[in-house]
């Protein structure tokens, strides 16, 4: 079921440069059962910002009904939430979209590959991935070591390596220069970032099965406008809708 | 008596709200949040004869007050609508108003013709102002003669009420209003989005891929107002007013200046609760302004 | 160098960045706020020849990130302008745009010859887009070949380049611009205010005197982004850019389509001291995008 | 000297039906020297809602550095204003126009006259001709008893009489009726309300000096704009700004 309506803000920080995590709590936490999915976001009252942001969902506790959220500020309506304090309360839609399937094999090993803002969803995924008993190496990109976030928290449940584009922390480069470094494949994988590095990291693992989330303008968020379409590579005007057939597609999906 | 009920050629409305074309697809993902059959119709997404797949991406941009979209038509195709989209609609108890499109005259005709068979389909509406596509569209509903000449052609094939939808990008809206009620049309609606324009911040390109986008939302509400204002006492066919409506408030205004049902676009976007929403707070505004029918408000604006 | 300063035919610019006409008076209630002489230049309110009392009222009512005004042209009267409002501007070391308005062609042109001939005034601003008066106005501004007509008799006369101000309530703009270039106009300023109405929530009732207002603000800078963009390329006189411009960053987003310079209007009811802040940010924000001077960016968007 | 920009709520609480009194401290009020005055408040830190709205200045305190407002929650923008909460700031451009002149000539008799809104700006009005030994009549006008404010306040600077459209509360009926239960007329008078009151008042005191307080619809404030212009009784387009000429004019000036 998705919700509509407000939630209230129970904690909410700067955890990085211009980057905040947010919890909030409600009724919508009771039908977050998937890593992966999104909300939808209406920071303020009246229709100024109009539409509403789209930010994933990053852990869910369901003994609290909390969920938080990580987000960066980039433009107007992200900077109006960053001003929010506890107590306040948000407009929340959700949870939409498919999420990433949690292949919950023991033993086998799984990669988790996350740049920027794509790394908050893959929290959720690691955590339950690791429950399940998968072996997790997880590799984060990020610019620069002030952007840099939840590094300790995903050693707790996996090998955790840090990029940065300048070098200033963990290994100077690109997740996929990390990646090439590993003498073992994956039996699977998983990523979300921003659509450069998910090609990248798909053209790095022909053969492996995986799973990757992808970013797109939205208006309804819920399939009904069109607005996200993504050509498929079945080609011949194929396509499907990032909000509500993905956002995570299996690899291969996406043109 | 329901205060709220409407009669308009081919449409017995509950209520006069309903929701705009292309921002409720076919209506399936806001039948998950509440039952369509509260609505006084649908006005599905544009339909083509071929399916399309519409502009590139990204296809829409916030502005102030407002959003632009370029979605460009993207549909399944006639033979798609008819043969699933139609038919599940058919368990709800609501009247479809089918949004007919294409690049040339024949292409609205063919459409037309068998949409307007379809048992759900109580009305057309004629889309000869999407901003979004390269030819037919809006060219249909800058020039008078040509709208009047589409206008004829469709009305002689189609089986139920034609409204047609007008531009708002135009000198004169009352010249194209009155070239189509002449040439047959059963109503109009009005108005479809303003061509507009925005670009990224740092590279200064324009934000959409087909870069410029049709406006919508509350930033084009006075202007929508004020061409209906415009038109009202000028044809002797009933309007369906939408532009930036948010709430019951904004129903009122649009019936005001002469509009006799509203469509309701965006603002599904920002609450998809909206529709179900205003529908309950209407009769209650009403009653505030002292009337017992919406018929009171219509055209009060002239009074 | 001073990154900010460009040139246009009768203007030297120390910055692009100028008040619009009827949002800044004639300058005196704004000089108690900063030095005028830091704007890159005025466009004082529309002269008539003589003296007006404009629309009855109210004549401003807001709307969603906009508002309507129809004031009407209210002003004192072009033999009050020279010996008044000039001569007091002539402290201030800011070249003048006057906005020249009247009914008939007779009227235009009586203003154009005499005021072209103040000593600060640099150039003139053909307000054919007046949408709030009864006649003349805006009907020279939606018909390229009345619109080029008043344009040559204008340029008859003046003895200062004459830019033509463009109305957004037509059909194809591209088809205007032209016609006034080829008519021999100097420059373009764009847009006025597009045309809507807003009624009162209880009486149903157009809140302005007038009924319909001219649209301003934030609410329709994609409507003026998107006609600068179209003209751009098909002309090659400068055009000044106006239509909701609130920060440095609107004024780069008007430059990045085709503006040479830029005018300030409804933002200045905001924020008295929106111009001088303007100024002030743009030198930066340029830099931060990496540019060294305004005329790198203008046209960017076509590139 | 025209001050703009933020001052900070002090107090904040609604004190009738609808009707707020807001405190705020800053420099902007050591320019607020006459009764009558008006400020021009930005209610939103982005574009929505527009326009400032202009609110009459009721009382100065140049010791703090604080000035108060009284206003009704009407449209959008004082909804906003209502949210605001002690310690929030507000962009405030004033002090603007012209305000009652204090005749301060000791033992004349002064009525003052304020329907609704219009009430405010007549209590630092009454502060200052009570301290110059003026003696005041007050009548204020409401709608009914929920809607009374500062009846007492007025009474500390003269008698007070209250007037309710209903009957609830004081005189049934108008300030007009209550003005001709009093015998005597007063040397002057002072009036702030809705126009039509004013034209009343105006005519049941055709003999008597009086200042009378206008509203109009304003674009700027500050008479650039020529948005709340009023006609004269001189006539042939002969017009005054509400907002740089006014809002007080002589009475018989306004058409
Ligand atoms: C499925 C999904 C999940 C996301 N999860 C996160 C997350 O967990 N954390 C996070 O920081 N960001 C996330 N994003 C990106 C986030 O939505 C944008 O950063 C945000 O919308 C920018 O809004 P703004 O008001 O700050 O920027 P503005 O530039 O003011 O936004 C203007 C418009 O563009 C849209 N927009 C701008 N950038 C993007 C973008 N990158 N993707 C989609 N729409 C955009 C906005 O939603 C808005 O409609 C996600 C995006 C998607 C599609
Ligand atoms: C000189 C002056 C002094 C005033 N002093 C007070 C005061 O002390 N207390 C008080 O409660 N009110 C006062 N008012 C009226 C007050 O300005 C309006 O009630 C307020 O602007 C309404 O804004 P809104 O957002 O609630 O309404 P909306 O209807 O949302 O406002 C829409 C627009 O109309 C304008 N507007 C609406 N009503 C009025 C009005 N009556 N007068 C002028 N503009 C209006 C608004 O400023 C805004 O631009 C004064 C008005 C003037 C001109
Ligand atoms: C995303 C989007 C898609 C649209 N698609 C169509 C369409 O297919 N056919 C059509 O006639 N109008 C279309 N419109 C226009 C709307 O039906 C409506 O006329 C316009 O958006 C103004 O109403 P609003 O401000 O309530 O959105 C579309 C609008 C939006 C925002
Ligand atoms: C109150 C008001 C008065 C105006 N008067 C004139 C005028 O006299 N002449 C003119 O050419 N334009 C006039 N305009 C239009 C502006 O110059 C400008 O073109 C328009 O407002 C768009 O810019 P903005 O959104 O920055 O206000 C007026 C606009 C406003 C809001
Ligand atoms: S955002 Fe509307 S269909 Fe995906
Ligand atoms: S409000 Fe602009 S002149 Fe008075």
């Amino acid at each position: 079921m998705i919700h509509t309506g407000k939630m209230e803000i129970v904690r909410h920080k700067e955890i990085a440069r211009d980057v905040f995590e947010m919890t909030v709590i409600g009724q919508h936490t009771t039908a977050m059962n998937q890593p992966g999915q999104f909300v939808h976001i209406k920071v303020s009252g009246h229709h100024e910002p109009l539409l509403r942001r789209p930010i994933s969902i990053c852990s869910i506790d369901q003994d609290t009904l909390e969920f938080t959220m990580i987000y960066r500020v980039d433009g107007r309506g992200t900077k109006l939430l960053s001003e929010k304090r506890p107590g306040d309360t948000i407009d929340v839609m959700g949870p939409l979209g498919n999420g990433f399937p949690v292949v919950a094999t023991p033993d086998i090993h799984a990669w988790l590959i996350g740049g920027g803002i794509g790394v908050p969803p893959l929290y959720e995924l690691a955590k339950r991935l690791s429950e399940s008993g998968v072996k997790l190496t997880i590799v984060l990109g990020f610019q620069s070591a002030d952007d840099v976030f939840y590094e300790e928290q995903f050693r707790e449940f996996g090998e955790t390596y840090v990029t940065t584009v300048d070098g200033s922390h963990g290994l100077g480069g690109f997740v996929t220069d990390q990646m090439a470094l590993f003498e073992q494949k994956p039996a699977i994988y998983y990523s979300c970032g921003p659509h450069a590095m998910l090609h990248a990291v798909e053209k790095a693992l022909p053969d492996v099965p995986g799973y990757l989330s992808y970013e797109q303008r939205m208006g309804c968020g819920i399939g009904a406008c069109f607005a996200c379409v993504c050509p498929t590579t079945t080609g011949g005007g194929d396509y499907v809708k990032v909000c509500s057939d993905g956002p995570v597609f299996p690899a291969g999906v996406i043109a | 008596m329901n205060a709220l009920a409407t009669q308009l050629p081919g449409l017995n409305l509950r209520n006069p709200i309903m929701p705009a074309s292309g921002c409720f697809g076919f209506g399936q993902e806001y039948a998950k949040f509440y039952d369509l059959s509260v609505l006084g119709a649908i006005m599905i997404k544009a339909t083509t004869e071929e399916s399309r797949f519409g502009n590139p991406t990204p296809r829409v941009a916030e502005t102030s007050s407002g959003m632009l979209n370029a979605i460009g038509l993207q549909n399944p195709g006639l033979a798609h609508v008819l043969e699933h989209e139609l038919p599940w609609l058919e368990q709800h108890d609501v009247p479809i108003i089918a949004n007919v499109a294409g690049s040339e005259v024949e292409d609205y005709v063919a459409v037309a013709r068998e949409i307007s068979q379809a048992p759900n389909v109580h009305a057309l509406e004629l889309n000869i102002s999407c901003p979004n596509v390269k030819c037919g569209g809006i060219a249909f509903g800058t020039d008078p003669e040509i709208a009047a000449g589409l206008t004829r052609a469709v009305k002689e094939v189609s089986s139920v009420p034609v409204y047609v939808k007008l531009s708002p990008n135009v000198t004169n809206i009352v010249d194209i209003a009155k070239a189509v009620e002449q040439a047959g049309a059963d109503g109009l609606t009005m108005i479809n989005t303003l061509l507009g324009m925005r670009l990224h911040e740092k590279t200064g390109k324009p934000v959409l891929a087909n870069k410029t986008g049709g406006l919508s939302g509350p930033a084009i509400k006075p202007v929508a107002l004020r061409m209906i204002y415009e038109v009202y006492p000028q044809v002797s066919i009933p309007i369906i007013g939408m532009g930036g409506i948010q709430d019951a408030q904004d129903v009122i205004d649009f019936l005001s200046v002469g509009a006799s049902a509203v469509a309701v676009g965006t603002a599904n976007f920002v609450d998809p609760l909206v529709c179900p929403t205003i529908i309950e707070e209407l009769p209650e505004r009403l009653a505030e302004l002292g009337y017992t029918s919406i018929e009171e408000v219509i055209g009060r604006a002239h009074r």
